[in-house]
């Protein structure tokens, strides 16, 4: 791989990480709870970029196992805690 | 060599979407607006980023498809959820033009300060 | 017996993406997999038949590429408002009937997720299983293609699964 | 990096502390996970080596770059294991206490004293 | 050895006659003729030890404490035998008619046998140990006796004031024979009485003697451990009889004249023992006069008796010994007749009040006489045993003027109590003073024989001192003596005394009306100072149980601060060391620090949230950069991990919070910051103090990396090679450290079981079965396919709760999280995920069902989820995993595959099937906690 | 072959409790399987035992990997003699469950959490694996906390809480502990570290390590002031859990302390051992007074616990082999004394419908039953000391290892503290057995069966009557340990 690429995909990857930044603000000053939710959401979103740059930085495709993951079921958190925020309790 | 060309490009198209993401969360009025830019970085920023490394790191090409498919089920998901939780707790809108659900009934939700 | 086969069959496919083994042995093992859990818990997944398949194939395609479209452009165009010092929004929320005649819950689920995939459009309720509520960016623009787009959408829908009317 | 974890699981460690101390069963529970992901910090900070890539190792080409201590990992793994287990487990005797002590003060649950 | 079957058969006899059934009379007069055997088995040894000397038996019992089962027999232990089991026959006999019931009669004396020979064994000990083994036997026993009508609160108390004393007092005895037996080097009294002069010479000398002392004098109850003897009067009396005054009280005098040769003579000795003895005998007779009850005016009349037997062998040279041999005769004789003769009185009138008593010889004609004569050999009148003992008592306090006159004073006091005893119970004529009026029972007939017969011997043995007690006491002295009954050389000093005492003893008894009106001063008796010293202990621990506060903050307040100060003394001693510069070496470190800055932002602002749910997310965020930071490391296997848990985590308290009421939680919220500033202030400080500690610990330990030769490297070496895995972790967590996971998985299962158990549970203490019960079967409910007119459709259902949206994602996420589950076990050797990971992405996808479907239609839908027995399952198919290499001859948890098999490119090999085990169980946990959180009766708010 | 039995205390019980979650809707084939386990168990451990006397130290390498790579158990005499120990009160545990009429008893998980408790505690004890011993341990905490948090008393839950809150300490500090281990040695078997620490020069980290270990060790057998969790926890337990659990399993503390001074931190010992003392004479004085101002049969036990572990500690803490030896003895007699005394306990509140064991509501309730109140008094005495009891024996020997040590402050104050056992045993016997019983209490016909209590005071009576073998064994296993590199070579070979 070209040096050029392997600069913009560590670039990339700063970004994606620092990108967290501002999410992670948002989850601090909401200002409702449905904000803190989307932000998370984002957050997670985020990491699976930062895993697929990762998988590309270390050359290893078996990283991308971990992104499948966090795309597929991250959300049952959210929907979790956004069916408690609709309904006040859940069952 | 081509490949890796369009597959940084794909890359840089990516996390451009992403920082537009991330700064619509940051500068959007309501919550609501909010999420839509939310939902752009789970679109378009990680389909940029996803292309990009199947392209650079071809062996990832068939995981990224499956990583696709998942996405494509629960980012929608996720941000109808939170969208409508977000209205039934009475979050407020941003200077609407027009409501058509404001006195659609709908399931009331229980008085709970978390919400807030 | 075709209700398992096919449903099996696609979660062979996914078995196949997940591994990242295309190979024939990979889908078998992909396919015995997606019969025991065809019969454990029935995905809902369209059912294939021979004599549609084609269409259903070219529908899911066809599909694929407008929302593909859809999206890109909607995409910019969000862009476009974020970015824009001004930022110039025009928001609200519309309904949107899915114009299915049984009223469909699949039918509304399908449609508000790929409403809620274009940038631009957010499904913030669905009543009834025909009756979705769109928050939009620009209300305007999207009150004026709703109806069309969502006609267009439910045709297709109903090719992809295979649907006889 | 190993210092900077080190410093982090003393922070980790000091937040974990006061939230635990907390009259707030809830916060004091919440406290009680911080304390645990300290020690996934401690463990990360006394790794073997210097690892710059994952601990997966290939027949046919030895890389020269060093892998990330394996043990650790392994220990770290159990230790998630369990703290969740136990976390669970106190949430699940947290939640049952409240209905029957109808209340989530610790300081209000003393009946067994002296 | 004829000797040890005389402590056997009292034994033997006690556990016969404790199931015997039959009349009270036969028990007791079978028991004194045993008593009577074992006092002429004795009798004929005497001749033997007269001619022999001493003689031992040893067996050895538990020789690495020095216990030996031993027999020391000479002539000190045969006197004691023979006054045991003398008097036994007395006693015995009298008890047998003193109950009505045949099984109390029974029971009581099942014990006094058992006590009998427990006494004999403490008398014919060899060994220390094995007296003192018979010491505390003795001391149970007469605390059982005390508390005989358990019923009686009084007795329950005088019961354990005595056992505390005496136990006590056994305890320091104990440590004071052991300090003997150390220093003199074997705990044989044999080789102690050997070796009396290193003893003596020994720098623990004293703290033996003192420790041996205490516990003889709260044995024989000398001043100042007096008092726990006239609160065991509520014993029956037979046993006050023969335990309290007769046989278990000398004891102590036994075990002082038994080590006397060994620890006597010394300065130590002679003053301790004469000062305390003195101390008593005054004061025991002094305060008989004043007793109204007649068991505590005999008790005190028995204290001070044995306080002067402690002064008479605190003398040096052995000089007061036979004095004490003698008296001890005597006193046994004459108390044990009264104490009967009172317990008789208890008996017929139902009151033991002397005030309340008299005349009671026209009715009491017998026991009149007995007390007479018992009387008078204590009052010490010739031709009486009591007078030689008397005699015998003032010749040997002739050496010191001050103790004579006390001697004598005491005498004369002696003197009054008899005859408050004859006269005022029996002879004073008129009715009693309060006008209560007396009961008479008809007493046994026989009932009288048990006194008649020691108040016989008083006089028999009076009369014939010479021929018949001489052979007694010149073994036990081991020198040739002579008894008499007046002094051949005609009236001497003692004989004077003797009759001084007499005559005051009188001259007091007839001003007693005079006296008995005084209003003394009420000095603080020893009961009080005990009950004090009880209080002031008990106030102690008071004191010391209000640190168990039952606030949860302060326990764990109190643990981390002692946890500080351990640390901060270890940590000390380390500093200064070298700190490992930070060096952020790559892109990837500096990443690192950022998300480790965000980790520790988010944990900050999860404490600094008040609300839960803010603090729930934000604890959320922290573990996903968690999970990013071990992305980075690389760990991917532990990121994937810490990914899974972190969801799993954050929807498990989203459940609780939904579970538990607002109102409360708003309450436990808002005393958060309410708390007080100190409170605030207290808690920083120790949160400040243990995160430095921990982070000089941190980098400390950093310090001591990189480990050049780390087990690690081994790992990453024979990953491959061994169980052909290319992940090295999951390698080590399924093969080289299998056991860990395989427990791991336990304690996951477990727990999840427990959260079930619990919430399943409403009322502590109702069954349940781990199948919650639904209040409405499931079957009931409405759940068809909403497209039944078109066939075709796929089947999505309508759904009470879920909308369609959510539903169609649980309906495709679960069938997915199966496949990719599946995938991680299949691939579990070569990319992340293993076991643990595909059980909590299926738990997960549970998780999606109860969270979207609610508990009811979950469980129509998915009726085979059975997640208890998935659990256990999962841990049986890892068991059985483990073991099957047994069967082949290999280790168990060893690595095992038939060959190199892949189907596609899945490894067919042990670890597979273990990595389904671990998925099952983990699987099952993770939908055993959903389905216990969202139970619908749980549901309910209370 | 002998090497496999090693297996059967740990993976029996664990074996048994997955079952018993397979049949959990059968408390029938639960028990039973329960009893074989337990009995198995305890065969296994046993016999390990016997091997130990007559082959020495043998090892087990799990997985078949070499040691210190792959995890082992380690038979030594330490392990083995505490092991049976443990077997042995989980057995009769088991049977005092066959035989009880608790609630809590008859819930499906009991068992399974009973034998899970069982096996953590065992494979504690026989591991030769740190880190594998936090997990044992671990799984022995976790069941515990449920079999209290589900007892028939109310207020398991908040002994259970505060349980959970407090043993989380001393898991931190125990994982603490491992991690500053893993950074010095790079290893994992104590055997190893134990090598490295003789051999090479001692890393700055060892004291601080040795501290946090002692300190999770000490937390777990509840010594001052870590013990603030045990007279709840204790108490409120179901009765069988309560007597295993204030018996055998606050010695895994003990047990950590003792091999971790005589294998492990040889060096630091002298530090640790004054400590420990200091300790111990603070819980002999906090149990002591704790129990006799305690007016719970249950409580005052637990309490009672407290002390003897600081009868222990400070058999450790002074430090010879005398001592130490003495400290095992008085360990393992404590164990069938405590036991036995919380199972008639049991059975005597089983009798009342409120099932407490508060005297003013159990006072009299043992009036009729004879035999109960035989064995209650033999219990008491045991504890007290009194001979012929094997209690006896434990503090004849302690006294006597002390007075070679000249420590007459403490020989003083274990006196003292014999009187105050004394006192509240003697005064809770005669409470519940020799008054009259109020007339507001209803006895029930029938309680829970008092088999497992009378075989553990026959055991009781046995150890003091015959206790050379014990006292033996005991001293054996502190040969054993005064020479670390027998373990070091039994393990690590060479
Ligand atoms: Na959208
Ligand atoms: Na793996």
């Amino acid at each position: 791989m070209s040096e050029l690429v392997d600069a913009i995909v560590q670039i990339a990857l700063v970004i994606m990480v620092g990108l967290l930044l501002p999410c992670a603000y948002r989850v601090f000053i909401g200002p409702s709870a449905a904000d803190r939710l989307q932000a998370i959401e984002t957050i997670t979103t985020l990491l699976i970029g930062v895993i697929v740059l990762l998988a590309i930085i270390q050359g290893s495709a078996f990283v991308v196992d971990v992104a499948l993951a966090l795309a597929a079921f991250s959300f049952v958190a959210t929907l979790a805690i956004a069916r408690y925020l609709s309904e006040g309790r859940m069952f | 060599m081509i490949a890796e060309i369009v597959g940084a490009t794909f890359i840089i198209l990516g996390v451009f979407f992403s920082l537009v993401g991330v700064i619509g969360i940051m500068r959007l009025p309501d919550v609501y607006s909010r999420i839509h830019a939310s939902g752009k970085v789970a679109t378009l920023g990680i389909f940029g980023l996803l292309i990009g490394v199947a392209l650079l790191l071809p062996g990832t090409l068939v995981k990224a498809v499956g990583l696709l498919l998942f996405l494509l089920i629960s980012s929608p998901v996720a941000s109808h959820a939170i969208a409508a939780a977000a209205y039934r707790s009475n979050v407020p809108l941003a200077d609407v033009q027009r409501d058509d659900l404001a006195g659609v009934s709908r399931p009331q939700r229980k008085r709970s300060r978390d919400a807030e | 017996m075709i209700h398992f086969i096919f449903p099996a069959a696609l979660i062979g496919v996914v078995w196949v993406l997940v591994t990242s083994r295309v190979t024939l042995e990979s889908y078998f093992v992909g396919l015995v997999i997606g019969l025991a859990i065809t019969a454990l818990m029935p995905p809902p997944l369209p059912v294939i038949r021979w004599r549609r398949l084609p269409d259903q194939a070219f529908a899911l395609v066809l599909y694929a590429m407008i929302l593909l479209r859809d999206i890109v452009l909607s995409g910019l165009d969000v862009t476009r408002r974020i970015l824009s010092p001004t930022m110039p929004l025009n928001l609200g929320i519309i309904a949107v009937e899915t114009q299915d005649e049984t009223a469909n819950p699949l039918i509304a689920a399908l449609s508000a997720d790929v409403i809620t995939l274009t940038p631009g459009e957010l499904v913030i309720e669905v009543t009834d299983g025909h009756t979705l509520y769109v928050h939009c960016l620009d209300v305007e623009a999207s009150a004026a293609r709703a109806a069309a787009q969502q006609a267009q959408r439910l045709k297709l829908f109903k090719h992809i699964l295979g649907r006889s009317s | 990096m190993n210092t900077l974890f080190a410093l982090a699981t003393g922070l980790m460690f000091g937040m974990g502390i006061f939230q635990l101390l907390r009259r707030d069963l809830i916060k004091s529970a919440m406290g009680f996970y911080i304390l645990f992901t300290s020690i996934n910090f401690l463990f990360l900070a006394v790794g073997a080596y210097d690892g710059v890539i994952a601990p997966y190792v290939d027949a046919n080409n030895q890389t020269s770059s060093q892998p990330s201590d394996p043990l650790v990992q392994a220990l770290i793994l159990t230790a998630i294991v369990i703290s969740f287990g136990s976390y669970a487990l106190l949430l699940g005797l947290i939640a049952v206490s409240s209905r029957r002590f109808r209340t989530l003060d610790s300081d209000r649950i003393d009946q067994l004293k002296g | 050895m004829v000797l040890a079957l005389v402590i056997l058969l009292p034994f033997l006899l006690a556990v016969l006659v404790s199931f015997a059934r039959m009349r009270a009379s036969t028990v007791g007069t079978i028991s004194a003729l045993a008593m009577l055997t074992l006092f002429i088995i004795s009798l004929l040894q005497l001749s033997s030890v007269t001619v022999l000397g001493a003689s031992s038996l040893n067996i050895p019992w538990i020789p690495e404490i020095g216990l030996t089962l031993s027999i020391y027999v000479d002539g000190l232990a045969l006197l004691f035998v023979l006054l045991i089991t003398g008097i036994g026959v007395a006693v015995m006999f009298y008890a047998g008619q003193y109950f009505e019931d045949g099984r109390t009669a029974a029971r009581f004396l099942a014990l006094l046998l058992a006590f009998t020979g427990s006494m004999l064994a403490l008398v014919l000990a060899g060994n220390v140990l094995t007296l003192f083994i018979a010491w505390e036997a003795t001391s149970i026993i007469s605390f059982l006796l005390i508390g005989f009508y358990g019923g009686d609160s009084a007795a329950r108390r005088g019961a354990s004031q005595a056992l505390v004393i005496t136990g006590g007092g056994g305890l320091a005895l104990l440590v004071g024979l052991l300090l003997m037996g150390s220093a003199g080097g074997s705990l044989q009294i044999a080789d102690l009485l050997a070796n009396g002069d290193v003893l003596r010479a020994h720098p623990w000398y004293t703290a033996m003697v003192i420790l041996i002392l205490i516990g003889c004098f709260s044995k024989s109850a000398q001043f100042p451990l007096h008092f726990w003897l006239p609160g065991a009067m509520s014993a029956p009396t037979p046993a006050s009889a023969f335990l309290h005054s007769a046989t278990m009280v000398k004891a102590g005098i036994y075990l002082l004249a038994r080590l006397s040769p060994a620890l006597g003579d010394t300065l130590l000795w002679t003053t301790v023992l004469p000062v305390f003895g003195i101390i008593t005998l005054l004061m025991g007779a002094v305060l008989a006069l004043r007793q109204r009850d007649l068991k505590a005016i005999l008790a005190y009349s028995t204290i001070s008796q044995l306080g002067a037997f402690v002064a008479l062998i605190g003398l040096p040279n052995g000089e007061g010994l036979k004095a004490a041999f003698v008296g001890i005769l005597a006193h046994g004789l004459y108390k044990c007749a009264l104490f009967l003769i009172a317990g008789a009185i208890d008996h017929a009138t139902g009151t033991r009040d002397i005030l309340l008593l008299g005349g009671l010889r026209r009715s009491m004609p017998g026991f009149a006489l007995v007390t007479l004569f018992a009387g008078l050999s204590m009052a010490g009148v010739p031709p009486l045993f009591g007078f030689v003992a008397k005699e015998l008592l003032i010749e040997a306090a002739e050496i010191d003027p001050l103790a004579l006159i006390i001697v004598v004073l005491s005498a004369a006091f002696t003197v009054t109590v008899a005859l408050r005893l004859f006269w005022d119970v029996f002879v004073r004529p008129g009715a009693p003073h309060d006008g209560v009026e007396l009961h008479l029972h008809k007493l046994p007939r026989l009932m009288v024989i048990g006194p008649a017969l020691l108040a016989v011997t008083s006089i028999v043995t009076g009369i014939g001192v010479g021929p018949l007690i001489t052979p007694l006491i010149e073994p036990a002295l081991g020198k040739s003596t002579s008894l008499y009954l007046f002094p051949p050389g005609g009236i001497n000093l003692a004989f004077v005394l003797s009759m001084t005492a007499l005559a005051v003893g009188i001259a007091v008894f007839v001003t007693r009306g005079w006296w008995l009106a005084w209003r003394l001063p009420t000095l603080t008796s020893g009961t009080q100072i005990y009950a004090g010293i009880i209080r002031a202990v008990e106030g102690l621990g008071d004191l010391l149980l209000t640190s168990q506060g039952g606030k949860i903050r302060y326990y764990l307040t109190a643990i981390l601060t002692a946890v500080v100060l351990l640390l901060t003394i270890a940590i000390v001693r380390i500093l200064p060391f070298e700190i490992q510069a930070i060096e952020l070496k790559n892109a990837s470190d500096v990443l690192k620090a950022v998300l480790l800055g965000l980790a520790l932002v988010s944990t900050g602002a999860s404490i600094l949230f008040e609300r839960h749910l803010l603090a729930a997310l934000s604890l959320g965020v922290a573990g996903y950069a968690i999970g990013g930071i071990f992305l980075l490391e690389p760990a991917p296997d532990v990121a994937l991990v810490q990914f899974l848990v972190e969801t799993l985590a954050t929807v498990l308290i989203i459940l609780i919070l939904a579970r538990t009421s607002p109102e409360e939680r708003q309450q436990a919220i808002s005393k958060l910051w309410g708390q007080t500033r100190w409170g605030l202030m207290r808690d920083l400080t120790i949160a400040t103090a243990l995160g430095c500690a921990m982070t000089i610990f941190a980098l400390a330990a950093v310090n001591s990396r990189p480990t050049p030769n780390s087990i690690a490297g081994w790992h990453l070496e024979n990953a491959l090679p061994q169980v052909g895995v290319n992940d090295v972790v999951a390698a080590i967590v399924t093969d080289f450290r299998g056991t860990d996971t395989l427990i791991e998985i336990t304690v996951f299962g477990i727990a999840s079981l427990g959260v079930l158990t619990l919430l399943a549970r409403p009322k502590p203490g109702k069954v349940t079965r781990f199948r919650l019960r639904l209040r409405h079967p499931v079957r009931s409910m409405q759940i068809e396919p909403s497209g039944e007119t078109e066939p075709d459709l796929p089947m999505i259902y309508r759904s009470r709760f879920a909308d369609p949206v959510t539903q169609l994602a649980a309906l495709l996420v679960l069938p997915f999280s199966f496949v990719i589950a599946l995938a991680h076990i299949a691939y579990a050797g070569v990319a992340p995920g293993d076991g643990f990971t595909a059980g909590a992405i299926i738990g997960l996808g549970i998780t999606l069902w109860f969270v979207v479907f609610g508990y009811q239609e979950t469980k129509a839908r998915l009726r085979w989820l059975h997640p208890t027995s998935l659990i256990g399952a999962g841990i049986s198919v890892a068991l059985i995993n483990a073991a099957l290499p047994l069967v082949f001859g290999r280790e168990f948890l060893a690595f095992t595959q038939v060959a190199d098999i892949y189907v596609a490119d899945i490894k067919i090999a042990s670890t597979l099937l273990f990595e389904v085990g671990i998925c099952l169980t983990v699987f099952g946990g993770v939908s055993t906690i959903m389905e216990a959180i969202s139970h619908p009766q749980e549901a309910e708010p209370l | 072959m002998s090497n496999s039995l090693l297996l059967g205390p740990i993976f029996i019980p664990l074996g048994g409790a997955a079952l018993g979650i397979l049949l959990a809707r059968n408390r029938t084939y639960q028990q039973i399987i329960g009893l074989i386990c337990g009995v198995l168990a305890w065969v296994c451990s046993v016999a390990v035992l016997l091997a130990n006397l007559s082959e020495g130290i043998f090892t087990y390498n799990l997985g078949g990997w070499v040691p210190p790579y792959g995890i082992v158990l380690v038979a030594d005499l330490l392990a083995s003699i505490f092991a049976v120990m443990a077997t042995t009160v989980m057995a009769a545990g088991i049977l005092y469950v066959l035989g009880c009429r608790d609630k809590s008893v008859s819930a499906p998980a009991f068992m399974p959490l009973f034998l899970c408790m069982a096996a953590g505690l065992n494979g504690a004890l026989y591991t030769g694996d740190i880190f594998t011993m936090f997990v044992f341990i671990e799984l022995m905490v976790i069941a515990s906390v449920i079999l209290v948090a589900i007892s028939d008393n109310r207020l398991g839950m908040e002994a259970a809480i505060k349980y959970l809150f407090i043993s989380a300490m001393g898991t931190l500090f125990l994982l603490t502990g491992i991690a500053a281990l893993y950074a010095s040695f790079g290893t994992l078997n104590m055997a190893d570290i134990a090598r490295l620490l003789a051999s090479g020069e001692r890393p700055v980290l060892a004291q601080a390590a040795a501290v946090m270990l002692m300190c999770a060790f000490l937390l777990k057998s509840a010594v001052f002031p870590f013990h603030f969790w045990q007279p709840d926890f204790h108490t409120v337990a179901p009765t069988p859990v309560h007597a295993v659990l204030s018996s055998v399993v606050v010695k895994v503390g003990v047990y950590g302390l003792i091999r971790m001074t005589t294998l492990m931190f040889t060096a630091e010992a002298p530090l640790i051992h004054d400590l420990l003392v200091v300790l111990g004479l603070i819980g002999i004085f906090f149990g002591s007074l704790g129990a006799l101002r305690t007016y719970d049969a249950k409580r005052l036990l637990a309490y009672s616990t407290f002390g003897q572990i600081g009868f222990i500690l400070v058999g450790i803490g002074w430090g010879s082999p005398a001592t130490l030896a003495a400290a095992i003895i008085y360990a393992v007699n404590h164990s069938f004394i405590k036991s036995s005394l919380l199972m008639l306990t049991g059975t005597i509140s089983s009798r009342t419908s409120a099932k407490t064991s508060r005297l003013s509501e159990i006072g009299g309730v043992g009036n009729t039953l004879g035999f109960t109140s035989g064995l209650y008094f033999l219990g008491g005495l045991a504890l007290a000391g009194v001979p012929p009891l094997n209690g006896f024996i434990s503090k004849v020997t302690l006294i006597q290892s002390g007075i070679g040590l000249e420590e007459w402050l403490t020989v003083g104050l274990i006196v003292g503290a014999g009187v105050i056992t004394l006192m509240y045993m003697t005064r809770t016997w005669q409470l519940i057995f020799r008054q009259e019983r109020a007339e507001t209490v209803q006895l029930k016909p029938r309680g829970d069966s008092v088999l497992a209590p009378a075989l553990l005071i026959g055991l009781c009576l046995a150890l003091g009557l015959f206790a050379s073998p014990l006292i033996q064994v005991a001293l054996r296993a502190v040969e054993q340990m005064g020479d670390p590199s027998l373990y070091i070579r039994a393990v690590l070979g060479g």
